[in-house]
């Protein structure tokens, strides 16, 4: 085995039989984000994986207790930018079941089209980085290209981009313009048609097949004990969505199906998200039709408080099941806010998964978890 | 939240008052099916519509992760999160477990929170029982200095190395110019 | 080669999305049109009315000089300070208004939620780099100028593909 | 509030003035004496009984009634054959057109616009190649950038390890016949020379990784040694078959011995499996594992920067040429296409200038087939950049070892077939 001398004059480890080669996978490396992967390859053989987060803590938590309810609305989605309806929407959730306020009906739907419009930003930013990842840089480029029709479609009924800070506790913040629904329902059949050509070129390519199945198997016992959720879990054959299991807003009122996969490989995690997108469009589209006209935002007043009392919510985000551990003392501010985010459940696979990859599957099987280092730093 | 100055009386829920609220009849499973196992050792917090709370010991947090995990089928771990009391100096640790596989209980989240002396909170770590705990389990060691006994790695994860003051997210620890 | 039927597909779909218009915005030359004349909200109502939320205007006329604005960015960006202007209204005894900084403004739009009196709407301008941080920050004075923002283009849809303009 | 940048006259004035400045001070200082150090140095033709010397050279250039007969003597001489033609120059403008038409076409099939500013009002008559000078702002940048040696590099070969693989590049460029006579090495062993100056690659890669002292540089050159003796031996395999059915190993005799029949229609699984390992010796998309960026940051090349790396695409981009015209060259009939392309009235074809005859027809044409043949197969191997995704390394080893060995042997049983079932005579297709 040959040893290197690192630049900064430290030498590499070698183990007693001198085969294990230590890499450090980010924070400053194409395939990982902010985030690090110690990774021990014996040969191209992955023996050891731990992952290391926490490049870009920002203590979100630390600073929900030093702004009141309100206030902490924008920076609350910043953990979270391609998504930031669905990391706002269980808090939105808590301080209403809290608070006890009542939801107009119409603001409950237009919840709904935002946190599904805003989760299909994230699969395509998401799937555009795995195509990227797969060295495949067509699907970079398309998926980040249509995802110009939804991040127009958000703009147009929020105001902004990305970080829209648009769900406010009693509803959301303005009403839809009038005419946002003729141009949703245009620019999703036009999505839906772009979806489809995905699939041409990357689900059914056989060198993407070759990459991605039976790589990585995460058994159903597996993902439910290691607590991974989401799109990850479902690809595993669990038929978990909190949508359905637990349907907060209406989503009893529309009709969608749960899409699982049997295999668990990192084929059935890229293609879950892609076959939901046709599901969410559904919603969406339903959504439209269902529609009541009337108010869209409870009127409270300057400062509000909450009584004593906590209250954990859950949503189903892009990633997957998105709660809130929401403690009131009674003060305008939160006492304690907890965020159990997806990606943060996802590093205990990670290490589960990797060990006895080969260094070429890290990217698939890594970036397959949808994983998504901000928010897990939060 | 309501408005300032109407804070209605019945949603401010003492521990003592929940208890008597009327419970749902699958909820109440649960908590029968817990409190004919473990008794005095494990108190019902509250038991809401798909949320149910107790509180337990430290010492029996193992066996009573086992009887949920094993007996009443809560199996996925959801979160761990930490609340520090200065006043009553406790560091409260709760977990959030929920279900995947029984088909009634899949809409519910099973809480059970452990109370910790402030100056050495101890406890046994979960991850023998839910494997998914690991992570959360060191972040609450870094974020409120609970210690987890048996955990295989308590070491930083989202700190840098260099920190060198009190766990973040206990009272004390202000930010600065706040 | 069992593959050999899915490489072709692919190289079909590929060589087929050389005839497809491109969908690339040309920024500098094509600007987008948006809904509304920004960001505004009316607190009759208590809700807030559609549009884009660039940067502020500040109508003088109606402002009070009462703070919420900047106690309401307080604990978000603390980019509103209450500054001193020459000008004396009769509903302004104090004659203060507020400066916005943007360097830290990070375009919520909860400023405009919490002006009482139809003061601080949001506008459809969103070009506001400048060469140094001081120009940044804008005074009241610069604030109630209205900027004429010429967007046209949206995204157009037929059958060879969606574009811009 | 917007700056507005305030346009002064004087400024205008006094710019274009430094600009004139220092172009009369690199032209004087720099390129004359560079012009004059070459042509000490070449043997000057002697035109018409006239010993050219270099003083005289630059007054007879003006006169075109001389300097005809010299472009044209020049032209013929082994220093512009590796210079310019067919050579370095020629190649090298061809790396950079494939560079941009492959950004071009892969931004038109991702649905972008790729390079489109740069040049774009430079030149009115090329407003649909906008973005043609990027190539040079690539170039720029390159040269003005630092060139970083990590700490503890072996320096002489992390310095030598790019010239060395220009200079192979371009001595793959050399042996390519791109019309009758038009090559810079017409040797006998010339497929032979190919493989032995491809096998130069890996090594170097490696020796460049080894060099730079760091370990995914050293992942990406053991990935590429890898892939070389995984596709080096079904690339040797399945051009067998070609040097049997020509009979010989001179590439312009092969090109010769496809008068009637390109090769490519004879043994078209030869054909493919040289394609495909083409794409692995070039370490291009789907087989680009030791550039994985991904996995291992950017493989071997990870540590370089400026403008060594820019002379590692370079002679990659070089190397796409070379493999493309050897494509060409061995089941495409190399120069081989009907005439038509015509210099001048049907009597006289040929490209004249004032009565000195500068290329003959036949040239003329054998050039534009070879170019525009070259091109479309370099096309073809940008294409599947668009495509598909990276391989693993087992698949693509188990594919090199497993599948693509069998395939060749099968193209050379065939041709064994060919030429002893009496269709083929070896010195090509029967009836010649």
């Amino acid at each position: 085995m040959i040893q290197l001398t690192l630049p900064s004059g430290i030498q590499v480890e070698p183990s007693e039989d001198g085969r294990i080669l230590t890499l450090s996978v980010g924070p400053q490396h194409p395939g990982s984000g902010h985030f690090r992967l110690i990774v021990q390859v014996d040969g191209d053989i992955i023996v050891d994986a731990d992952p290391d987060p926490g490049y870009v803590h920002r203590g979100e938590e630390k600073m929900c207790e030093y702004r009141n309810w309100i206030q902490n609305i924008p920076h609350l989605e910043r953990p979270m930018i391609a998504d930031s309806c669905g990391i706002l929407y269980p808090f939105v959730l808590a301080c209403e079941e809290i608070g006890s306020i009542k939801v107009p009906e119409r603001a409950k739907y237009i919840r709904i089209i935002m946190a599904e419009i805003n989760a299909m930003i994230f699969e395509l930013y998401w799937l555009a980085i795995y195509g990227i990842f797969l060295g495949h840089s067509t699907m970079f480029m398309w998926p980040m290209g249509d995802r110009e029709l939804l991040i127009d479609l958000a703009e147009m009924a929020t105001g902004a981009r990305v970080t829209h800070a648009y769900f406010v506790p009693g509803g959301v913040r303005n009403d839809l313009p009038d005419t946002f629904r003729d141009k949703a329902i245009r620019q999703l059949d036009y999505f839906k048609h772009r979806l489809d050509q995905y699939k041409d070129i990357f689900y059914t390519n056989p060198l993407f097949l070759d990459r991605t199945e039976r790589v990585g198997v995460l058994t159903a016992q597996d993902a439910i004990n290691l607590g991974v959720t989401g799109p990850v879990l479902r690809a595993s054959g669990v038929e978990h969505d909190i949508r359905k299991i637990e349907p907060y807003d209406v989503y009893d009122e529309l009709d969608f199906k749960v899409i699982t996969m049997k295999t668990g490989d990192s084929y059935a995690r890229a293609y879950v998200p892609y076959l939901e997108m046709y599901e969410r469009i559904n919603i969406i589209k339903q959504c439209l039709e269902k529609m009541p006209s009337g108010p869209v935002r409870t009127k409270l007043g300057p400062n509000p408080k909450g009584p004593v009392g906590e209250a954990f919510k859950r949503v189903e985000a892009g990633r997957g099941e998105l709660a809130y551990y929401v403690v009131s003392d009674g003060t305008p501010k939160p006492y304690r806010i907890k965020l159990s985010v997806p990606s943060f459940r996802m590093i205990a696979a990670m290490p589960h998964l990797l060990k006895g990859a080969k260094l070429a599957d890290m990217p698939a099987i890594y970036w397959s978890l949808n994983y998504w280092p901000v928010e897990a730093d939060r | 939240m309501s408005s300032e100055g109407k804070q209605p009386e019945q949603s401010s829920q003492s521990k003592e008052a929940v208890a008597k609220v009327e419970i749902p009849p699958v909820e109440k499973g649960i908590v029968d099916k817990i409190t004919t196992k473990f008794g005095g050792k494990a108190v019902l917090a509250y038991a809401k519509p798909r949320r149910i709370r107790f509180n337990i010991k430290p010492e029996d947090a193992i066996e009573f992760a086992r009887f949920l995990n094993d007996e009443v089928g809560f199996d996925q771990p959801i979160s761990v999160a930490g609340t520090d009391y200065p006043k009553d100096n406790v560091i409260e640790v709760i977990y959030h477990i929920g279900c995947c596989t029984v088909p009634e209980y899949r809409s519910m989240v099973f809480a059970f929170a452990l109370k910790l002396p402030r100056d050495n909170p101890k406890t046994p770590t979960l991850i023998p029982v839910y494997r998914g705990v690991e992570y959360h389990e060191r972040e609450t060691f870094e974020m409120l200095g609970v210690i987890f006994e048996d955990h295989p790695k308590l070491q930083r994860l989202l700190l840098p190395e260099d920190w060198a003051d009190i766990p973040p997210l206990r009272k004390d620890f202000n930010i600065k110019g706040r | 080669m069992s593959g050999a039927g899915g490489i072709f597909k692919a190289i079909e779909s590929g060589t087929k999305h050389l005839v497809i218009r491109r969908f690339t915005l040309r920024y500098p030359e094509q600007k987008l049109r948006f809904v509304g004349d920004g960001f505004q909200f009316d607190p009759k109502e208590g809700v807030g009315i559609a549009g884009y939320k660039g940067r502020h205007i500040l109508y003088h006329d109606k402002c009070t000089g009462c703070q919420l604005c900047a106690i309401a960015c307080e604990g978000i960006a603390e980019a509103i300070a209450m500054v001193k202007i020459d000008k004396t209204w009769n509903h302004n005894k104090k004659s203060i208004m507020p400066q916005i900084d943007y360097g830290k403004c990070v375009f919520c739009g909860l400023c405009v939620d919490a002006c009482p009196f139809y003061a601080l709407f949001m506008t459809d301008d969103y070009e506001l780099a400048a060469y140094t941080k001081e120009h940044l920050i804008y005074t009241p004075d610069q604030l109630a100028v209205k900027v004429d923002y010429e967007g046209n283009v949206e995204i157009k849809i037929d059958d060879q593909g969606a574009t811009h303009g | 509030m917007t700056t507005v940048t305030q346009f002064s006259f004087t400024d205008f004035v006094k710019s274009l003035l430094w600009l004139a400045f220092w172009i009369l001070m690199i032209v004087t200082l720099i390129i004359l004496p560079i012009i004059f150090i070459v042509l000490f140095y070449v043997p000057a033709p002697e035109i018409e009984g006239i010993e050219i010397t270099p003083y005289l050279l630059l007054s007879m250039m003006v006169n075109p009634d001389i300097g005809v007969p010299l472009l044209k003597a020049t032209m013929e001489t082994t220093f512009f054959k590796v210079a310019v033609f067919p050579g370095f120059t020629f190649a090298a403008l061809f790396a950079t057109i494939i560079i941009f038409f492959e950004r071009k076409f892969l931004a038109k099939m991702q649905l972008r616009v790729g390079p489109y500013h740069a040049g774009r009002e430079v030149l009115w008559w090329a407003r649909n190649f906008g973005g043609f000078f990027q190539m040079l702002a690539d170039l720029l940048k390159l040269i003005s950038k630092e060139i970083i040696i990590p700490s503890g590099a072996d320096k002489p070969i992390f310095w030598a390890a790019p010239v060395v693989l220009t200079v192979v590049a371009s001595g793959l460029v050399a042996l390519i016949p791109v019309a009758p006579g038009w090559v810079v090495a017409d040797i006998d062993v010339g497929l032979l020379a190919v493989f032995a100056l491809l096998g130069f690659f890996p090594l170097t890669a490696l020796l460049a990784s080894w060099a730079s002292n760091s370990k995914y540089p050293f992942i990406g050159g053991l990935r590429a040694l890898h892939q070389m003796i995984a596709y080096e031996i079904p690339l040797i395999l399945s051009v067998l078959g070609v040097v049997i059915l020509s009979g010989s190993l001179n590439l312009s005799t092969m090109v010769e011995a496809q008068q009637n029949y390109w090769f490519i229609l004879l043994l078209p699984i030869g054909a493919f499996v040289f394609f495909i390992t083409a794409l692995a010796e070039l370490e291009r998309v789907p087989f680009d594992l030791p550039e994985a960026e991904s996995e291992i940051v950017a493989g071997w090349l990870t540590e370089y920067s400026g403008m060594a790396y820019g002379l590692i695409q370079l002679a990659s981009y070089m190397k796409l040429y070379a493999l493309a015209a050897l494509f060409v060259t061995l089941f495409m009939g190399g120069w081989m296409g009907p005439e038509i392309l015509r210099f001048g009235p049907p009597w006289e074809p040929d490209l004249m200038i004032r009565g000195h005859m500068v290329l003959t027809v036949e040239e003329g044409n054998a050039f534009f087939w070879f170019i525009v043949k070259t091109f479309g197969i370099a096309v073809l191997m940008l294409l599947p950049r668009g495509i598909n995704p990276r391989i693993k390394i087992d698949i693509l080893l188990r594919t090199g070892w497993a599948k693509l060995i069998a395939v060749a042997f099968i193209n050379v049983f065939i041709a064994l077939g060919l030429l002893y079932a009496g269709v083929i005579h070896p010195v090509g297709v029967v009836g010649t």
